[in-house]
């Protein structure tokens, strides 16, 4: 056991992964000598060299093709793209590549890839770095969208992704890749895809995020305590597979939800979520389900992005209005 | 010297069939005969499935009629047992050649991929619609080929339209890096459906690009069957070698309409197919091979016969298959279903 | 007036707008002497020329990307995608360059372009061509997604879009592209966007869909009819800007409503609708809104895609079962 | 005969200072003091912005350190009045010489791109950050302008990593076969963030591509200003005549870090950097110009002194503009708000 950042997580579930299996490989921009651009792969390229840890031209398209083509050959690419927003540029090689080839060779190429981006904005990144666009890739029917929130379930869902047969997208939350530590133990261990995580019980109302948005609600969930409003706080940890029951669950005991996410409002992954939930705990809802979310315009200049990021001032007024109707 | 034509272009027979002056075929007699079975049983399949399109029994396909010379003669360069195919969709002989029943491939045509699955033994990636997107995969799959010191080399087949796209500069850009073992086969037929050769491109030539990624790029007379196997052969024995990647470019026509939906008469020149005509890279095989007293009316009756034949067996068998079910749509999505999908799949079947 | 197919509909509406304005152009595959591979273009080359009606090489990234650059040269381009599932090659040039210009150079760079694919299945055309992927646009905030569903609202859509000073996505429904005419006016006329079209009244249910699902929901709306259930039906016209008010209005009368879409569910546009309805009609509702739409699978193989469409039968399943509850 | 070196490389100015064999400079000596008062305020800038972002005063940027000569010798060869400007990000003496005031764009680095609007009146695009996405619209812009008969030619800078990306094949593509007057300027300054140039192609020169889009390619020195200005010049004038783009390859150094979070020491043999120094654009064109006895320590003091008041009243200028509101965050977003869009707005301003 060691108390470990996101980062170090991510990295302890890489080496974890390479020293088992040597199949296991990583490419991306600068992920060599530089260690990638956060470090998750630092001291990776030393140890496992050029081959096992390769800095690829600069290309995100090519990155997700060719490693399309090195699951065929037998390897196990992990693949890291140095921002989630820089996934467009790959995007015809995500869910119609890499999402379909099981599916369109009727099984003769399942494809055992992880794509792994940074994402979320409060850091102050250039346009695109922070762009939250993981519901685009929940419409990619056949690719598994996860998103820890903290180091214990980062090194467990990685772990998880590099072993799933199928392709994942492992998304991780940059603003707080290096804010706080949490135990995470020194053995490799998996945190299995689909199941929800309760990260505070209540009885008033549910607040559900994923990624960096789990830090919000926890916020707002402490805020909303000091009222006399006690929440669920639920981390989905994964949009595909969908943790449908503990939502429901959570829902049938509070009948008041809130949805936070980093998106923007229309079509984003909350208005999934509230679709499900209306279709399967109509009737425990007291109250229509809330959105707070970051608002419909392109990501704003950085030194705005406080005004337009969900906050947990707003989660609060918002679960409050539920509460107090 | 090298036998080329004035404008660069590697050539071993003339449209004549006669041989060119300096050109030392390195394709014996039984294999130039062996490549002319390939390219008339390709020429056979498409005015058969052609007839059968029509009558609506089969869906939309993209004929290889006057192409035959540049897969037959590719194709013919490589190892099958341990070398990868990396289709477009233009390249059925080469199928066929890499082990793909024929049966197969008309359970793919008629709408039943799923009966039509490639063999488990047979180095073939599925046809690729979104163009040039199979080319990162095979830079990816030779790369790994070599990463792991395991024998083979990779053709990766696509038109030149296709070499449009951002990904083929990016594949190929790949596998100059990666030094990967992969011979990228253009097949320049003029067409991207209604699109001209010189509205695609500036270049005098595509095989220009090579320079570009730091290797070697030839052109070839694509309606050549020698020519073709040539230059091939000396790219995959470079890629054997582990000396890397190569870029072929091969000079054809596209004979026919780009696929069954299409109508060229809408914007080609007829002059033009007529001309293409009288380079018939079938023709130009038989007439080396009479010239040489191996080829005859008899043969030729003979050849065609086991063609149509084979084509008869092969409709015969894919017509044996079971037709695909709804419930097939949620096989091979993920190894397992996610809960939500299993849930939409008893909807489907009406089991909830 | 005459009687036109949406083909000849759109293929009127580029007539009038470059015949009224020179700035406006045509680019795209195989737009010229063929006149698109659906004809949309037929005849404008011959009329307007290689300049005005261009075909591009087989680049999707250069063709929405050079729009851009067009558009800031002082011209009005309408490039045409082949098929909307090929605008994933430019995604990168979509959401992050087309829908940003203004925004990103404060005003000083407005994007008057438009991007017209046809979209939709049933028609057996190969993998990639049918997908309907309209959500993922809806998330890059700032292009407009528009999607007609019939000669009419083709024709005043298509102009409103090359007059809008913003960059416009004009989704076409392939499959009705020659399914059946409608009256539509010789002269040039715009039907606004954000104004959903009630293209029947009824009491009992409301049925939302866009496209092509217009008249999947048309034949529910029949066969329910006869069941004695009486449905409105709405067609949405267009997803960005949104007709919320209507919506609202219709749900408002009938107290339920299904919503159909050719895209796989989860993530899809029916869920944005879901949400917004429950939030802004949460106690109008009498029984939870349902969704029909494709499935969580990849495109099936074209003899199957029947089995995976939404069907009319099952929008009828979904509506009986609220309304007998 | 041409001045170049015997990789082909020209070169007017030896890193020395000293006239290459050959070489008939064609830029007066006024020109070449007006480009390095431009080079000694891009450096200086340089130095003084790194200060002010270690004190947070200042946001994330890229210094153009080392590649002066590239950035402020092909700016030269424009016609700001006419000409379009197609930035990456690392061209900032560039943007000042096409008109954009410097305190427009130290308001873009510490976070108020609001006030940092470009003027009308200045051809240039805003920096580009999602690497080559800038290249299509470069080449749509030049072709739009040619299609309208609008005189202007249009640069586009971008890095040699850059080239890697598909929008980069792409928009050269486009560009060669519409004739687009453009000038595609690529960066070759050995790395991107900490990627070596040998890592991104394994060709022997990125301009080597410019072949295979039918269009001329040249490598220049890229820290010799007069080499730099000649070869862009040339390209230019090729453009404005009508006969299309050209690729020109500046080989220089990126002497910094990539950008202000960046650590080299982490990937970056020292030795390099020692080398690169020696060969410093700003101090060839010092020696030049001593050489012909128009550089002295007293001008140099002038120099530096001028530039350090510009840079002082720049950073005053900026100091005066409004912070950014949030309400702004929905100006620009369409001419017209979405309700929706409306609605959103006067939540955030509390105003529900
Ligand atoms: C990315 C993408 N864009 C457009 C299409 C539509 N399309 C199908 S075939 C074709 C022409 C391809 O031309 P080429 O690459 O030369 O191959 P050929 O058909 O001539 O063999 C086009 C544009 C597609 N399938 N994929
Ligand atoms: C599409 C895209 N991918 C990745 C990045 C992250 N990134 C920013 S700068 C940079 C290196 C660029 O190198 P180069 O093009 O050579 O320009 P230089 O910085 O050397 O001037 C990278 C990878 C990005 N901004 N955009
Ligand atoms: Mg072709
Ligand atoms: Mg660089």
């Amino acid at each position: 056991m060691a108390e470990l950042t996101i980062i170090e997580a991510i990295r302890a579930a890489l080496l974890n992964e390479m020293e088992a299996d040597e199949r296991v490989m990583v490419l991306g921009l600068d992920v060599g000598r530089l260690g990638g651009v956060f470090r998750t792969t630092d001291g990776m390229i030393e140890r496992f060299g050029r081959a096992r840890v390769f800095d690829t031209p600069l290309a995100e398209a090519s990155i997700v093709g060719s490693s399309i083509g090195l699951a065929i050959s037998g390897l196990i690419p992990v693949a890291e793209i140095q921002f989630l927003g820089f996934t467009h540029q790959a995007f015809h090689q995500m869910g119609q590549q890499l999402g379909r080839f099981r599916y369109r060779s009727r099984g003769r190429y399942p494809l055992q890839v992880t794509i792994r981006a940074p994402m979320g904005g409060g850091t102050k990144t250039p346009e695109f770095h922070p762009d939250a666009i993981e519901a685009q890739f929940v419409q990619s029917p056949a690719i598994k969208v996860v998103m820890p929130s903290n180091p214990y379930d980062a090194k467990g869902m990685l772990i998880e992704a590099i072993r799933d047969p199928d392709p994942v997208l492992f998304i991780e939350p940059e603003r707080l890749y290096r804010k706080g530590r949490a135990e995470v133990p020194d053995e490799a261990y998996t945190v299995p895809f689909g199941k929800a995580r309760l990260v505070r019980e209540g009885e008033h109302v549910t607040l559900i995020g994923w990624s960096a948005a789990v830090e919000v609600c926890e916020q707002a969930a402490a805020k909303l305590a000091e009222e006399g409003i006690s929440a669920d706080v639920l981390d989905l940890r994964s949009l595909v597979p969908l943790d449908v029951e503990a939502m429901v669950a959570s829902i049938t005991r509070t009948g008041r939800c809130v949805v936070v996410h980093e998106a923007p409002l229309s079509a984003g992954f909350g208005a999934e979520v509230v679709a499900t939930l209306q279709e399967e705990a109509f009737y425990s809802l007291d109250a229509p389900i809330a959105r707070v979310t970051s608002y419909d315009t392109p990501y704003p200049p950085a030194s705005l992005e406080t005004a337009w990021l969900p906050t947990a001032a707003r989660v609060v007024k918002a679960a409050r209005k539920m509460v107090n109707a | 010297m090298e036998p080329v034509t004035d404008n660069g272009v590697y050539q071993v027979l003339e449209p004549s069939g006669k041989l060119r002056k300096g050109a030392k075929p390195s394709l014996d007699d039984e294999f130039v005969l062996e490549g002319l079975r390939w390219m008339l049983l390709s020429r056979a399949f498409d005015s058969k499935a052609t007839a059968l399109q029509r009558q609506g029994r089969f869906g939309v396909f993209s004929p290889v009629i006057g192409q035959e010379a540049a897969v037959v003669g590719s194709a013919m360069a490589f190892e099958p047992k341990t070398d990868w195919l990396v289709p477009q969709y233009r390249e059925l002989p080469a199928y066929l050649m890499w082990g793909l029943p024929l049966s197969k491939h008309i359970l793919n045509l008629s709408g039943n991929p799923i009966a039509g699955r490639i063999p488990d033994d047979v180095k073939l990636l599925p046809t690729q619609v979104a163009l040039a997107a199979q080319l990162p995969h095979a830079v990816g799959l030779a790369w790994g080929l070599k990463i792991q010191g395991k024998e083979g080399v990779v053709i990766a087949y696509f038109g030149e339209g296709s070499s449009s796209e951002g990904d083929f500069h990016e594949a190929c850009n790949l596998a100059g890096v990666t030094g990967a073992p992969i011979v990228f086969f253009l097949q320049n037929n003029q067409w991207a459906i209604s699109t001209p050769r010189a509205y695609q491109t500036a270049a005098r030539y595509f095989a220009d690009r090579a320079a570009g990624y730091g290797f070697p790029g030839r052109v070839v007379d694509g309606n050549d069957l020698l020519a073709v196997y040539e230059v091939t052969k000396e790219a995959v024995e470079r890629a054997r070698k582990g000396d890397g990647p190569s870029l072929i470019e091969a000079i054809t026509y596209r004979m026919s309409f780009h696929n069954t939906t299409d109508n060229p008469s809408r914007y080609q020149d007829p002059k033009d197919l007529e001309e293409a005509r009288l380079r018939d890279p079938i023709e130009r095989v038989e007439a080396y091979l009479r010239e040489r007293g191996l080829w005859s009316p008899e043969r030729e009756k003979e050849f065609k016969a086991a063609a149509a034949q084979e084509i008869e067996d092969a409709l015969a068998e894919a017509q044996k298959a079971p037709p695909p079910q709804p419930s097939q749509i949620f096989d091979h999505v993920f190894a397992e279903l996610t809960p939500r999908q299993a849930a939409q799949r008893r909807e489907m079947l009406g089991r909830d």
